[in-house]
This record gives C-alpha cells, structure tokens and sequence, in this order.
C-alpha cells in the first residue's frame, strides 16, 4: 500500500522482535523514534563478533586484534559514504548523539565562544541541542537565543532571517524534530549561519535514519546522530568538518587519542582518533556498519516514500479522532515519521499505559522537548513513531485503542 | 474496564479530593517527575504538629492525581511522626492495582512530595527503598 | 594445578572463542589485560535483549521499556553489591574507565582545582589516568606531579608522603598496573590524600575483573573501571561518593539528566541519572549486569588465587629465557596477571608478529603506558595478560614460541 | 624461517643501510606511530632538487627499520617530484612480505615521513588511500 519501494512483510521477518506478543498481543511497535529495532544482520554480527574476534583494536597485531580492527575502521567508511562525508577522518565514534553535541560543546564552543557572544537553537530541539548550550552559555556568559516555530510547527523565516546575527558564533539546529516531525529548513539555516560566520550544528539524530543525506550538500559544520536509532546498536557518530576538527584540542583525554605521552606533555593523534579516547564502542561500531548496509540496500528514498505514506495515512487517521490536537506539520512532505498528539480526556502516560495492554508500544510525556510542549502550552504529548517495519494496520490498531482509552476515561 | 483504571481511581482523577492551595500554609513543597515533567505541590496546614488542613495541585496522570487525591485523604489528623512512618506499600495498598515500576514513580510522587515537605529535605530517609 | 578452587576446563567451555583455531593453531588468548573473552551467558544476553526487549529505558510505560528499565538498573544494583558501594546513586555507567576518569576531571576537577594547586598521579599511570589531568593542569594552570617507583615497579614510600602536600587538590592513582602489574598501596594512598584534604581518584581498570574490592573499605572518592576488560560488554563505571556527586554540576547535557528543561534554564535529575545524557548503552549494561553476576559465582577470592598462581607460574617460566627482563615486582602477592618483558634480540611488535603465526596474542608496545616505559628506559614491551581461563599450558607455548623468536632474530 | 622475516628483511633491520644523521640536512623530518610509538626521522641533502644523500634515525621493529632502510636506498638520486610520486605499493613490493593492517602502518612509515618532510606538511596528497 505504500508505493515505496520497500516490501515491508519481508523486512518484518528480518526483526525477531517483532514476531513477539506482549500481553497476548502481537507486539505494535511505535516507538522507533526513540529507538529502532534490529534485524536479524546486526544482532548476529554482534554475537559473531563476541564468539569469533573479539579483541581490543588498533594496538594489537595478532589475528582476532587486526579483524576488529580492519572492521570497526571499516565500518566508519560505510558511514562516511552513508552521509557522503569527504573523508573517514571526519567520522567520530561517540556514545550517542547526546555525547556528539557535547563534544562540540566542550571542544569547540569552549575555545571559540566568548562573553558577549550568541548561541542560536530552535524552540524544537530535543534536550541533547538545549542542555549542552545551555552549560557552555552559563560558563562563557554568553546568550542562548531560540529561533521561533508557528503553529504549525514549521521555524519562522524571519527569525532564521534576524536571530543569527553578527554576534552569533553557533547556530545548533534540528534537521528532524522528534514530536514535532518538522523537517526543518536546514540547509537554509546553514547558509545564513555561514553568511555571518557562525558554525551551525546540525542535530540529525532523527534525520540520518530516515531519510537520504549529504552532509557536503548541506555544508553542515557538525552534524550527530545515534546509531540505536537507525538499526544499529549503542554507538553515537559525530560529524565534524576536518578543518574545525583539526584545529579544535581534544575532548577526552586517555589511550588511543595520543601519538605520545610523556610526564610533561601529550601529543595528540591524528583524526578521527583525536576525538576517541579509550576503548570504544568496537562491536556496536561494526554493528552500525551492517546497519547501514541494510538501510542502503533498502534505499534511503525508498525508506523515506515508505515512512511518508504511514504518515500520511496516520495524520489522516489520527486526525480524524474527534478533539484530538496533533503537533507539528500537517503536510506530510514537510515532516518525518512521528505523531505526537493529545486528547482532553486523558493524559498521556495513562494513554500509553492502556495502548500497553494492547500490545502497542507509545511513549507519553515530554519526549525530551520539554520547551516545545511548554511553547505549545501543552504538558505532554501522546508519540507514536514510525521506522521501515511499520504498517498501515498498526495505525488502525492505535486508532481503534484512542476509542477505548475515551470510553475508558470518560467521564 | 481495565483493571489500572477501576472506577475508584478514575474517580479521585476526575474528581480529586483536597485540590487547590493553602495561601498560608505551615509547609509546602513541590517536586516533578523528571520521566514525564508530572509536578505535584502540597500545602499542609498544622495545629500542634497535627495535620489540620492539606490541599494539592498539579497536573500529571490518573495514577499520581488519584494517589494525591487519596493520600491527602489519609493525611488529616495524622501527626508529622505518623506521616513520616508512611511507606511504598501504604500508597500501592491505597491504589489497590498493580503497577510496573516506571508507573509506580508517578504513584509515589506525592508521597516524595509530602515526605521531602515534613522532613524539610530532598533526600528523605528510605528513599532508597522505595526506587 | 591451580589450587585455587576455579574449574577452569569447565570455564574454558563457556568461553565460545576458545574454541576456535587461528592460522590453524588453537586460539592462545593471553590479551586479558586488554580486553577479557566473554562467556556465553553475557553473549545470550544480549542476544535475548535485541530479541525480546529491546526499548529505550526510563521513560517508557509499555512492557518492553518497563523491562529494559528494570534489568538496567538491575545491572546497576549487582554493580553497586560487587565492590559494596553504600548506594545504587554511587554508580553511574560510562562509556569506559577513561571516560569515567574525564568525567571526575571534567566535573570534579574544573570546578576544585584552582590556579597553583597541585594535582598528583603516579608513574605507573595508564594514558587514561595522565592525560585528563594533563588537560586540567593546563587549565587551570595547576601543577602535575608523580609519584615515582622504584626498579622493581613498587611505588616509592617516601614520595607518597611528600608528593602529596597542603596543595594537593587531587591524587590520581591505580590499584593495579597494567604493566607492571604492580597491585599499589592504595589505601594508604587514599589515606595519605585525605589527611591533607584531597580527594582520591582511583583507577581500578585493572584491579575489579581481577580481585575483591570494597570502595567503602578503600574509602576512595571515585574510582573508575571498564566493563569490557571484566567478561562484560563496552560500557564503563564511575563509583563516586554521594555527597562529592550531590555536589558537582553535571558534564554532559542532554536526555535522561534533567529533571526539567525550560529555554532559560534546567533542573538536574537525581542521581545516578544527573550523570548519564542522552540513551546509554542499554543493552551493554544489562550484559555487565550478568558479567557480575558470572564473576561472583566463582567468587572473586578464587579468582584473585587463580591468577596469583598461573602469574608466579609465569613469572617463574618466562623469567628463566635468557637476557630476558621483566617489568615490575617479581613477587606474585604484589602483582596481578600481567607479565610485560622485553628481550634484547627483537622488537616487540615482531614478537607479537611471530607469537600470531603460532595462535598466540600477546600485546607488544607501550600498552597506553608510554610514561611508565620512558621511566624505566624501554622503548616498548611484549606483554602477555592472564585471566580466569588462563592456563599454564598456554604460559608454556609461550616461552617456546620464545625461543623460536629467538632463534629467528638471532644476530 | 617465518616468511615475515625473510633473510632479506632481517638483514636490513640488523645492519640499516643509510642510518645516521646529516647536520646540515636540507629537509628533515620526524613522526611516529602512535599505535607503537615507534619514530622515525629522515635527513636529506639536496643538489638541484635531487637527494645526494640521506641518513635515517629511529628505534622501531623490524618492518619499519627495514622499510627505512630499503626506501633511503631507493633515494638517492631521485627528485622531489619523484619521491612524491611514491605510493603504498613500492613500499610493499620493496618489502616483498604480506602484512596486516596494523603492521602496514609500520611500513609505511617511513614513506610517510619523506613524503611528509617533502611537502612540508602532515597532511600529504593522497594520504587518505594509503590507510
Ligand atoms: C590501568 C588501566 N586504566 C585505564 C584503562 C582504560 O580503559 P578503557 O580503554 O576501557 O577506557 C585501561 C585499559 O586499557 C587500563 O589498563
Ligand atoms: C532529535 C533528537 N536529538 C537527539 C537525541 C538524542 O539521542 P541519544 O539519546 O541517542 O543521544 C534524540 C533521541 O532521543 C532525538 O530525537
């Protein structure tokens, strides 16, 4: 039904975790923009990689040592092409998204934004693109400013236009908001941010597994994202222009991230190594490798045609419940695959709570944009997202639920 | 009707005992769940270390509106000693369902709200066990 | 032979990477030090995780989430039991030690160590325990120092009382070299650094897979170490007291470390969480959870006794190869299971090289000690690192494989 | 004998051919590996552009002093235009030995020191296809 170039039965069969029930329910699973589920490719490469080759990388020589190595490092160009970054270097492993925008927080900001000096965000960011801001405005004295959204949930052009100004030295930017939808103008808010000389960076975190990107084409200074978000185990990446990650000093400071160690003094080593202290992440980042190996195969075009139709006939669906309120863009060309609504009768904990018993999986509460419900005059929202394994029935079942949760809450 | 939402529950949500404030109130405190933002503030006003009056406000979900609406219930004419003694399972009994543990958070937040009030800290002693 | 009330075949069998052959030799796996193997229970455990529940934790109320929560933090009470921390709010997952140990500089240290004060490590010290505070003395224009050792690798007495003065700030030291393997007094460093009012770092990397230990009997401020290197998956630990982590301010922003979020300003969630931004490594957690779980049904008494056993097994065979040096104390009681040497004829790489022909992996290098290698005059060393599957028909292969090197390189 | 350690390699890396100093080097260059911490620097003297001489320096494993060794002999005589025309694969067919990922980074080494002394900077052209 969704015309996209996806034949989603079969994807379904590759996530075992999708053939569960839960309550004696076949498992709904609408909760991918908090986190994807896996296929069978990346939870078995996981387990091989534990029973056939694991070994810490980079120093080791011997057999199972140069196997991690040669594919936790190939892995990282498997992302680079993903986001058609220029160079491996310019690809760092990081926790999650959350740590890749602190590391420019701490590495970048800290050394290049004075007292006096503007931070620009967006009043749909997730608290990954607020909080790190917030820390480095508070120990700099600089002032954090929001770009506006209208009601619809789409960033107003004349803010984009005068917030960024010749004081503003970061512009921090969803690409994707995650209750919201909005797929924002960012390659727009890029080039005004470059036209004052400011570095913009770009908060792809519900951005990079949807939908295709190019992280030259968008000229974007920073740009994170989370592997467990796209298919992919408990690893972040952080983009970063080799140029600015040249100049920046290092984040964290240990094993692997130096040339030399001395009493006095360290030498650094070269990118992406600079900005990964310690052991990393080995079996994820090679996990987040055959992750996008399954998401190019399917086609990034394909996969966002797919999540635009489920969204489309949600936003239908969902929108025809009487007194329902849904944020962010009605027009489905203008958002990604997230629903965030909410009823009068019930809250959105009780909400979700009664979908439990159903099997369906949504999240209530603030999803970390606690700003956005607040400018929105809104407490919490009711989320239902949706990923590559997503169907049309599954809306039906969340529709055919909201009656219940009415029946059960009325009053 | 589901079992998490009996009708007594529902009821204290939808009709909830004890709502509003007490400008003049002998102890106050507020808290909020850092999960879902739910912020729940209780007013109590003494009389010899006797609990004379007790009002509430907040928004959140039926599970802590209806805990807070019950547990205020409990509280008139407890002495601070009693409320202090006050524990996880006084609240579950209360509620009478069963309850997973990210929902037992939003049942126990008035009872967080309350202790952290009458012993004039956040940290109050037990907490440990009742997370 | 061990006496030391392991089975080790039986261990050996639940190792599955043991089982294998390399270049057509049995897998001689003595990198430990590096990274341990891990037994089948944590390789299922995560298996079963991105099988059966997988969710993003802490905010979600549907049973997925509600189970992923409740064996994360499961995971976190075993860690708290297993080195009898006083509380669960005391241990906050890391990515790894060395991010644990920039945490306590970054959050600790900016806002306690001031101009002119000193900061003391010792020697022996990983890259992970020197470079962070590199990064903070320069700063904060502090002054680092170390405690130095003595030529069998113990470190000295009469440094660890006058290098810790009035103005240290922060003593920063490791229970267990990684090596020299010299097991330090570390209580009495601990002791030495609070009498004049520091606090201690320690880094136990190397000490918390291998023996007992108790934080509360140590009395130490905060205490690092990493799940990968204990059977367990890439996820590190922090243990800090609570009054010194109510105290500091958070390091990373995002998620999951708030209690509220407004444009203006944020509230900080209680603790552990102040201390974890964004989706943590769910799955890894979970993993160490049962790691501990495996360790402590051997008992960590046995453990420590096994390794005691097949290190002066070692150090006997080894110590016996001709023009042969051995790094650090030569008795067994005051070292753990790393044995790093270096012999005249060969380059340790070309050690470890020919040692990965016979199936054998053996670190050759600094081993992220650069320092410790410069203090003692050598470029670089083979290091060979046991644990609990170790055998000492594995310590035998090791020293004819010596012999072929030399036979080899022989001038 | 381990084909690794040919008769060749071994006899390069025990008697280096061209190791030494020049003084008055009219390009000299030093890096390391920071996987090992293994260095090496190169000294060369320059008529009309051509290496006249050169000397290497450095405590390393055998593959990288014999790599040194092997490529300082292939110098002399050459131009700078020459030696940037270098690459990977001259390397490894002087060595003439499979390697690994990591030990390839000790054998290029020395390549990566000339090239970067040549250019006079870190980053040299083409830097990227050689890891
Ligand atoms: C003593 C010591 N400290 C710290 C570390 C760093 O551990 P990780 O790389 O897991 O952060 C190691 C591991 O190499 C170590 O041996
Ligand atoms: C828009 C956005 N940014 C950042 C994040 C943070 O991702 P993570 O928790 O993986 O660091 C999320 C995920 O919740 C998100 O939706």
């Amino acid at each position: 039904m969704t015309h996209s170039g996806l034949n989603v039965a079969a994807i379904r069969e590759d996530f075992p975790i999708l053939q569960q029930t839960v309550h004696g329910k076949p498992l709904v699973y609408l909760d991918s923009a908090a986190t994807s589920q896996k296929p069978e490719a990346v939870i078995q490469v996981l387990d091989e990689y534990y029973r056939k080759f694991n070994a810490n990388i980079h120093r080791g020589v011997y057999y199972l040592a140069e196997e991690a190595t040669a594919r936790y490092e190939g892995a990282r160009k498997k992302i680079q092409k993903f986001i058609n970054a220029k160079s491996h270097r310019e690809v760092i492993y990081t926790r999650n998204a959350t740590e890749a925008l602190n590391l420019v927080a701490y590495a970048w900001g800290r050394a290049n934004v004075q007292e006096g000096d503007e931070i620009v965000a967006t009043v749909l960011e997730h608290h990954a693109n607020i909080v790190p801001w917030q820390l480095l405005a508070k120990e700099k004295k600089a002032t954090l400013k929001f770009i506006r959204a209208d009601e619809h949930g789409l960033l107003r052009a004349d803010d984009i236009e005068t917030m960024i100004t010749a004081q503003t030295r970061l512009v921090a930017a969803t690409m994707a908001s995650n209750v919201a939808g909005t797929l924002t103008p960012i390659k727009q808010i890029v080039a005004r941010a470059h036209a004052i000389g400011a570095v913009c960076v770009v908060d792809a975190a519900q951005a990079v597994p949807h939908m295709p990107v190019d992280v030259q084409a968008l000229d974007a200074d920073f740009f994170a994202f989370s592997g467990h978000k796209m298919l992919g185990p408990f690893v972040g990446v952080l983009y970063g222009k080799r140029a600015l990650l040249e100049k920046m000093e290092p984040f964290l400071g240990g094993g692997d991230m130096i040339r030399e160690v001395h009493l006095e003094y360290s030498k650094w080593n070269e990118l992406p190594w600079k900005f990964e202290a310690g052991t990393p992440a080995i079996a994820e980042a090679i996990g987040l490798g055959v992750a996008v190996d399954y998401l190019t195969a399917l086609g990034m075009e394909n996969v966002r045609a797919h999540e635009r139709a489920i969204t489309a006939y949600a936003l239908d669906k969902i929108g025809a419940v009487e007194g329902i309120r849904i944020l962010g863009p009605l027009d489905p060309d203008q958002r990604g695959g997230v629903v965030a609504f909410s009823i009068p009768e019930a809250h959105p904990h009780d909400v979700a709570q009664i979908f439990d018993r159903e099997g369906i999986c949504v999240r209530g509460g603030h999803h970390c944009a606690m700003p956005l419900h607040e400018y929105y005059g809104i407490a919490a929202t009711t989320r239902a997202s949706f990923y590559i394994y997503s169907i049309p029935e599954e809306v039906d079942k969340l529709v055919e639920t909201l009656a219940k949760v009415r029946q059960i809450f009325k009053a | 009707m589901d079992d998490l939402y009996r009708e007594l529950i529902l009821d204290h949500y939808q009709h909830p005992h004890n709502h509003g404030e007490i400008p003049d109130a002998d102890i106050s405190y507020e808290d909020s769940n850092p999960l879902c933002g739910d912020k729940i503030r209780i007013d109590l006003k003494l009389k010899n270390n006797v609990v004379e009056d007790v009002k509430f406000n907040g928004k959140g979900c039926a599970i802590s509106q209806a805990s807070a609406s019950m547990l205020t219930d409990e509280l008139i004419g407890k002495s601070l000693d009693e409320i202090k003694q006050l524990d996880k399972q006084f609240i579950l009994d209360l509620l009478g369902i069963p309850l997973g543990p990210t929902r037992i958070k939003c049942a126990l937040l008035p009872l967080k709200v309350i202790k952290a009030g009458v012993y004039g800290i956040n940290a109050w002693p037990g907490e440990e066990e009742e997370e």
